[in-house]
């Protein structure tokens, strides 16, 4: 491995505490991003929206954040790509409040009902409407409150003002463990994400504007290296070795939730840090159906939103 | 100056502003063109945004939510603070009590009372609303309270010499004394109303002008953004426009300059 | 009808409007020291009694009149109104303030109606009461006028007004001539002797002019000068009434009260304008 | 050294100080209209000269000095401060207003002193010189209080202080003496003449006392009642000076202008105070 | 009343919220303990956590960053908004022609801007600061601006009389009369000045109270949330304390109530 370009590198994630960003707080925690010779700052945001808007003002030099972003942004002419894929599936869950449970059993009974999204476009947001529309409803035929992303949600569903949930942990593990909703498509798991999508669907990734790279490539090495690391690393671990490398807090209060919620989306974190082509192309032709802006994008951006070779080594070099 | 020339001018700035606008979204003089838009849209895509937006009709149902919330936040906040200001400003000692406590309220973030308002207010108009209550009540509160101890002694001893009862005194006295205050805090909290039903929007709603620019951020719509704020903005200057309507006919008693004709 | 008796006090067929016994005032100033502006005083004013108050500038005339009217605490002895100890405000005493005291925000007219109405008086009424108070001032043409746009005779005389109009048991008057032309000081004066004359007010009066003192009160009291002013002099005024005002300076009893109460002033001023800068040097 | 002609303006051998060269004044009022309270005059004042400015209250003494001070500018005509026209503030008077005007935030000697800072001189200096000036109006040992410390005529003397200390060409002085007790006055008009009498100033004086008027001053104007006054007297004074003052008032040719003046007053005050009220009515 | 009397009741008022925040979560009065205490914890674990974040002495470090942010934000918020209010007052062109601008900023969502003023200042302090200088700006400048308009006129007519320039004016004249509008202004920017600072690193930071906030929220630690805004607040009266004491001896002129001794 070639000298570091940069050693001190800045790193922007919207919600660090999420599960979805576990392989980031794995690498922090455990120091694999020392190990490979990085001192690395995590800004956290509100939100993953603006950990991109960081990104693209240059004040941070890379995020993990939805690979959906690199896709729009690509759609923009802003050259971002992901290099490692850390979460295969979405992990977002569609649930259904306990009161209405009985009347609405999928998707297609969402006509006329409220339904909360953690902002509205954003990916919880998608994966709902991509749910009606492949059971022939449209975004209109719902209405959509955007009820952010902690605590509002879980009181919004607790309140009854929202009949349907689409969100992710751990909003919905709360709401889980409290009883107060059921579940009705899963994204957590290999078997809903297929169900939903047809294929994976790329989640989280690390993703960097493409300038940066090319001067830093040694140094974006070293922070896949890092994120690669945490992803055998979880892969070997147990749910309870996991809980024990986070902070404490992070555990909602309750670690026995916790080890559980882990156990329930292990699954999905990357093995190979490569995205799947057929995942891609399903995130892409979601965007596409659902987003007016990207109606007239070629699919051409797809090959230049992933750049594998980066984990590609990583699989290679990194134990 | 008439009003033609001062209208003039007004728009000249305007017009200043747009070339600028323009002019670093259009070429990379002080960064990359492509990465100024994406931050900044251009004028041109934000106006044409906003008569879409207006053509089409869908920003009414928007305008008219977050009106609502605005008007509401600014009366039931501007209410409280004034009658609360007048209440500490009257009781010394409830004023010396509840000093150091108001102050420490109006230091909480109110983006993270957010699901707290959720929770008490649901996701209707009123989570929005008792957030810009929040924002105006402490401009409102502080300005009255500062006002009323303005008054000057001796008006106000006279105005007890004629028989005034405290009520009355509020009435006639510490009232139009305190006027001046209260509309300078007005003219601040009117923006602040605005603020306050917008990011209670922005943080979870179903509808209004903030929900439109949080959706518009979301999918990384900066003209969408824009054109909200540019909506926005033009709302506030109606409000306020409404509130120096209401402030001239009870400020005409101010001594101003004097006019020889 | 004349005047009333001096350095005795009466028995109990004449009530005592105003009662100071042994009133002294210290002011506290900013960095713990005091001022004391007043040492004890007696003074009592009859029910109906016209009394003057002269004194040199800064001796603590007005600081009385505001004791009277209950604005501030006396530093010791205490202060009757009718025999009751006043606590707080009197409500039984119009003051008009040396200052300027008109509300800005209000006109002239409403300025003077708002007494009436905190009293009860409708509007209406109040009003009209208001503008012929104000004619009988000779301001009827300026009741819609803000106290900016009044010279300052004017505004003195919409206060004058503003007392009057609401005829008070007491009335307090810190120089309420003070700013207008001897004509209409003669014409005010016979207004507020005619006034007082119909429904006999006990009256303490603060003038600098010492022919409107003697021409108008019962009694004149005067004071030394300050610092611990005291009160140096009581003269009846043994006058007939009804006075008129502007033949009364020619009567000889006039002449002989009038340079009795000079000298007497006189050389307090003198002697104290002296002190009052060797005390500071 | 006495009085000044009267009528007649002067060859090119005098200076003319202010010169109000038909001047008049029509307030703008609230709704749109207005009020004339000075119709088109003339006045002239020599530099060196004390004019006494005289007439019953609301009649336009305050404006014309506001318009002398070029506080305001006039309706119609022009001023001219030693020949030129004055547009903006006049530099060289100073002016000592009716109303309080001192700022509540300054002490009694910063108030003086300030004056004299702003025109340059050191701090150290002015403050000596400012306590030397209080000193003179009797206020030695009241230096260090605030204004809202400070009885009413206290604070005219601290007002008149502000104005001495600068020494400004041109005096304009709105009832200096209002508040203060005669004895005082006195003093004050002695103070006022000595300072007068060193360094001859233009001095426009507005007072109602119409000894102090002609004891003081070397011609007296007349204003008549407003709305819409104008002169309708000018007095010139010929009493030897330096003057004692309260001597002079016992000279014959004294009591003849003061029987002069005043009933050319007084037939005004008492035709317009019926007029102003039927006016309204 | 005396200083140990104030003291007691006010503690007393603190005791009063304390022991109602305890009851409701402790109880189910007004609804399921369990929902109480994910939304408001418990005031004894919320005081617990606030005692170990200072002995572990992980908190200072972000402690110091918001002290920095606020600070400096207020700094510079009020100095901008004392120098341009009193502009604007001295220029009425100026004020005229740009007041609806001013206003229009004023009600633009400071949510919205923080990606612009992350791409203008990075993600160190300053976003933060200049995040919390649009909050404190507005607040002193519409208050300066009202302040200086309301001098007396006959003052303002003598102090120009007595020769001062504009300069001497504003020194003189125009600064002491508007003072007291300027710190009342001051006492409601305090607040704001932090919220600012706050806001800013809740919306994207690496360190901060806010971020720590944050960091709580995410994971639904209310007690952390709590924990943070509590030790926010013992931060506002710090600071406002401080600007008492300067407020004090630069108003002593103020009439007041007169007293006798
Ligand atoms: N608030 C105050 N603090 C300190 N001293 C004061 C205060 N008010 C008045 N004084 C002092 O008390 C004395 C008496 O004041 P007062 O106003 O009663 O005088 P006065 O007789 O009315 O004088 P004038 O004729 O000038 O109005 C004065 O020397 C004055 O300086
Ligand atoms: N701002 C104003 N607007 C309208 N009218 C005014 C204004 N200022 C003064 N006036 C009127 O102009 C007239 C002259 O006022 P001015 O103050 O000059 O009187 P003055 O001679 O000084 O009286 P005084 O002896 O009572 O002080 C008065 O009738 C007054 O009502
Ligand atoms: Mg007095
Ligand atoms: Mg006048």
């Amino acid at each position: 491995q070639g000298a570091l370009e940069k050693k001190q590198v800045t790193l922007g994630v919207g919600g660090k505490s999420l599960l979805y960003y576990l392989p980031l707080t794995v690498a922090e925690r455990k120091g694999f991003f020392k190990d490979f010779g990085l001192e690395m700052t995590i800004n956290d945001f509100a939100g993953g929206a603006r950990s991109l808007q960081a990104l693209v003002g240059g004040s941070v030099d890379m995020v993990t954040g939805a690979y959906e972003h690199t896709l729009r942004m690509q759609a923009k002419g802003q050259d971002i790509r992901s290099t490692i894929e850390l979460l295969r599936f979405p992990t977002i869950v569609v649930a259904v409040r306990k009161a209405v449970a009985d009347k609405v059993k999928s998707a297609a009974d969402f006509k006329g009902l409220k339904i909360g999204v953690t902002a509205p476009g954003s990916s919880t947001y998608i994966t709902v409407v991509h749910a009606m529309a492949k059971v022939g409803l449209k975004a209109t035929d719902a209405s959509f409150i955007g009820v952010g992303g902690g605590a509002s949600a879980v009181a919004a569903m607790k309140r009854g003002e929202i009949d349907v949930i689409s969100h992710l942990d751990p909003v919905i593990a709360k709401l889980e463990t409290d009883g107060d909703v059921v579940t009705l498509i899963d994204t957590r798991t290999e078997a809903g994400t297929k169900a939903l999508f047809g294929a994976s669907n790329p989640a989280a990734c690390l993703y960097l504007r493409q300038d940066f790279i090319e001067k830093n490539p040694n140094t974006t090495q070293a922070a896949v290296n890092g994120l690669y690391k945490a992803l055998r690393w979880i892969d070997k671990a147990s749910p309870a070795e996991v809980a024990d490398a986070v902070p404490e807090q992070y555990h909602l209060g309750d670690k026995a939730l916790y080890i559980k919620a882990v156990q329930a989306s292990k699954d999905a974190y990357s093995k190979t840090g490569v995205m799947a082509q057929d995942g891609m192309k399903s995130v892409f032709d979601m965007l596409k159906a659902l987003d007016k802006e990207m109606e007239s994008v070629s699919a051409d951006i797809i090959g230049k939103s992933f750049e594998p070779r980066f984990a590609q080594k990583a699989g290679t070099t990194v134990g | 100056m008439s009003r033609g020339k001062l209208l003039a001018l007004q728009i000249l700035v305007a017009v200043a502003v747009f070339l600028a606008w323009h002019v670093v979204t259009t070429w990379s003089i002080v960064a990359d063109v492509k990465t100024m838009r994406f931050f900044f849209s251009t004028p041109v895509d934000v106006f044409k945004r906003v008569f879409t937006m207006f053509l089409e009709g869908s920003v009414y149902r928007h305008l008219w939510i977050t009106l609502v919330e605005t008007i509401l936040a600014f009366v039931i906040g501007a209410s409280l603070g004034i009658v609360i200001g007048f209440w500490f400003a009257r009781k010394p000692i409830v004023a010396a009590v509840f000093d150091p406590y108001v102050k420490m309220m109006n230091a909480l973030p109110r983006v993270v009372l957010a699901p707290i308002f959720a929770l008490w207010f649901g996701l209707g108009i009123w989570s929005k609303v008792w957030l810009g209550v929040t924002l105006v009540f402490f401009i409102v509160f502080f300005n009255v309270y500062q006002g009323v101890r303005e008054v000057p002694q001796v008006v106000l001893a006279n105005a007890r010499m004629l028989g005034m009862n405290e009520r009355q005194l509020l009435r006639h006295v510490y009232w139009p004394a305190a006027l001046a205050w209260v509309f300078s805090s007005l003219h601040t909290s009117v923006g602040f109303a605005v603020v306050g039903a917008v990011v209670g929007e922005y943080l979870g709603s179903a509808a209004g002008l903030g929900y439109l620019i949080h959706q518009a951020e979301g999918v990384f719509d900066v003209t969408g953004v824009f054109a909200g704020m540019v909506i926005l903005m033009g709302f506030v200057m109606l409000i306020d426009g409404i509130v120096t309507l209401v402030e001239k006919p009870l400020l005409v008693w101010k001594p101003g300059e004097t006019r020889t004709v | 009808m004349t005047g009333a008796p001096v350095h005795k006090r009466q028995g109990g067929d004449v009530t005592i409007a105003v009662h100071l016994k042994g009133v002294s005032v210290a002011y506290a100033l900013a960095g713990g020291g005091k001022y004391e502006a007043v040492q004890p005083v007696d003074l009592s004013v009859r029910d109906g009694e016209f009394v003057a108050l002269l004194g040199p500038t800064g001796c603590g005339k007005s600081t009385l009149l505001n004791i009277a009217a209950g604005l501030m605490p006396p530093s010791s002895g205490t202060c009757e109104i009718f025999g009751e100890r006043l606590s707080g405000l009197c409500g039984k005493a119009g003051y008009l303030f040396q200052q300027d005291a008109l509300m800005p925000w209000k006109t002239a007219e409403d300025n003077v109606a708002i007494g009436l109405e905190v009293g009860g008086v409708r509007r209406a009424e109040a009003l009209e009461r208001a503008r012929a108070m104000l004619a009988e001032v000779g301001l009827a043409a300026f009741g819609e006028r803000y106290p900016h746009q009044l010279s300052g005779g004017q505004k003195k005389r919409v206060a004058l007004a503003q007392v009057l109009v609401r005829e008070p048991k007491i009335l307090l008057m810190d120089e309420p001539f003070g700013p207008l032309d001897a004509q209409t000081r003669l014409i005010m004066s016979e207004l507020l002797l005619d006034l007082w004359q119909q429904d006999r007010k006990a009256v303490m009066f603060v003038t600098h002019d010492l022919d409107e003192a003697i021409a108008l009160s019962d009694r004149v009291v005067v004071m030394s000068a300050g610092p611990s002013s005291r009160f140096i002099g009581e003269f009846a005024v043994d006058l007939p009434r009804p006075r008129d005002i502007a033949e009364v300076r020619s009567e000889p009893a006039f002449h002989r009260l009038h340079s009795e109460i000079w000298s007497c002033l006189r050389d307090e001023v003198r002697k104290t304008y002296g002190l009052t800068n060797k005390g500071a040097a």
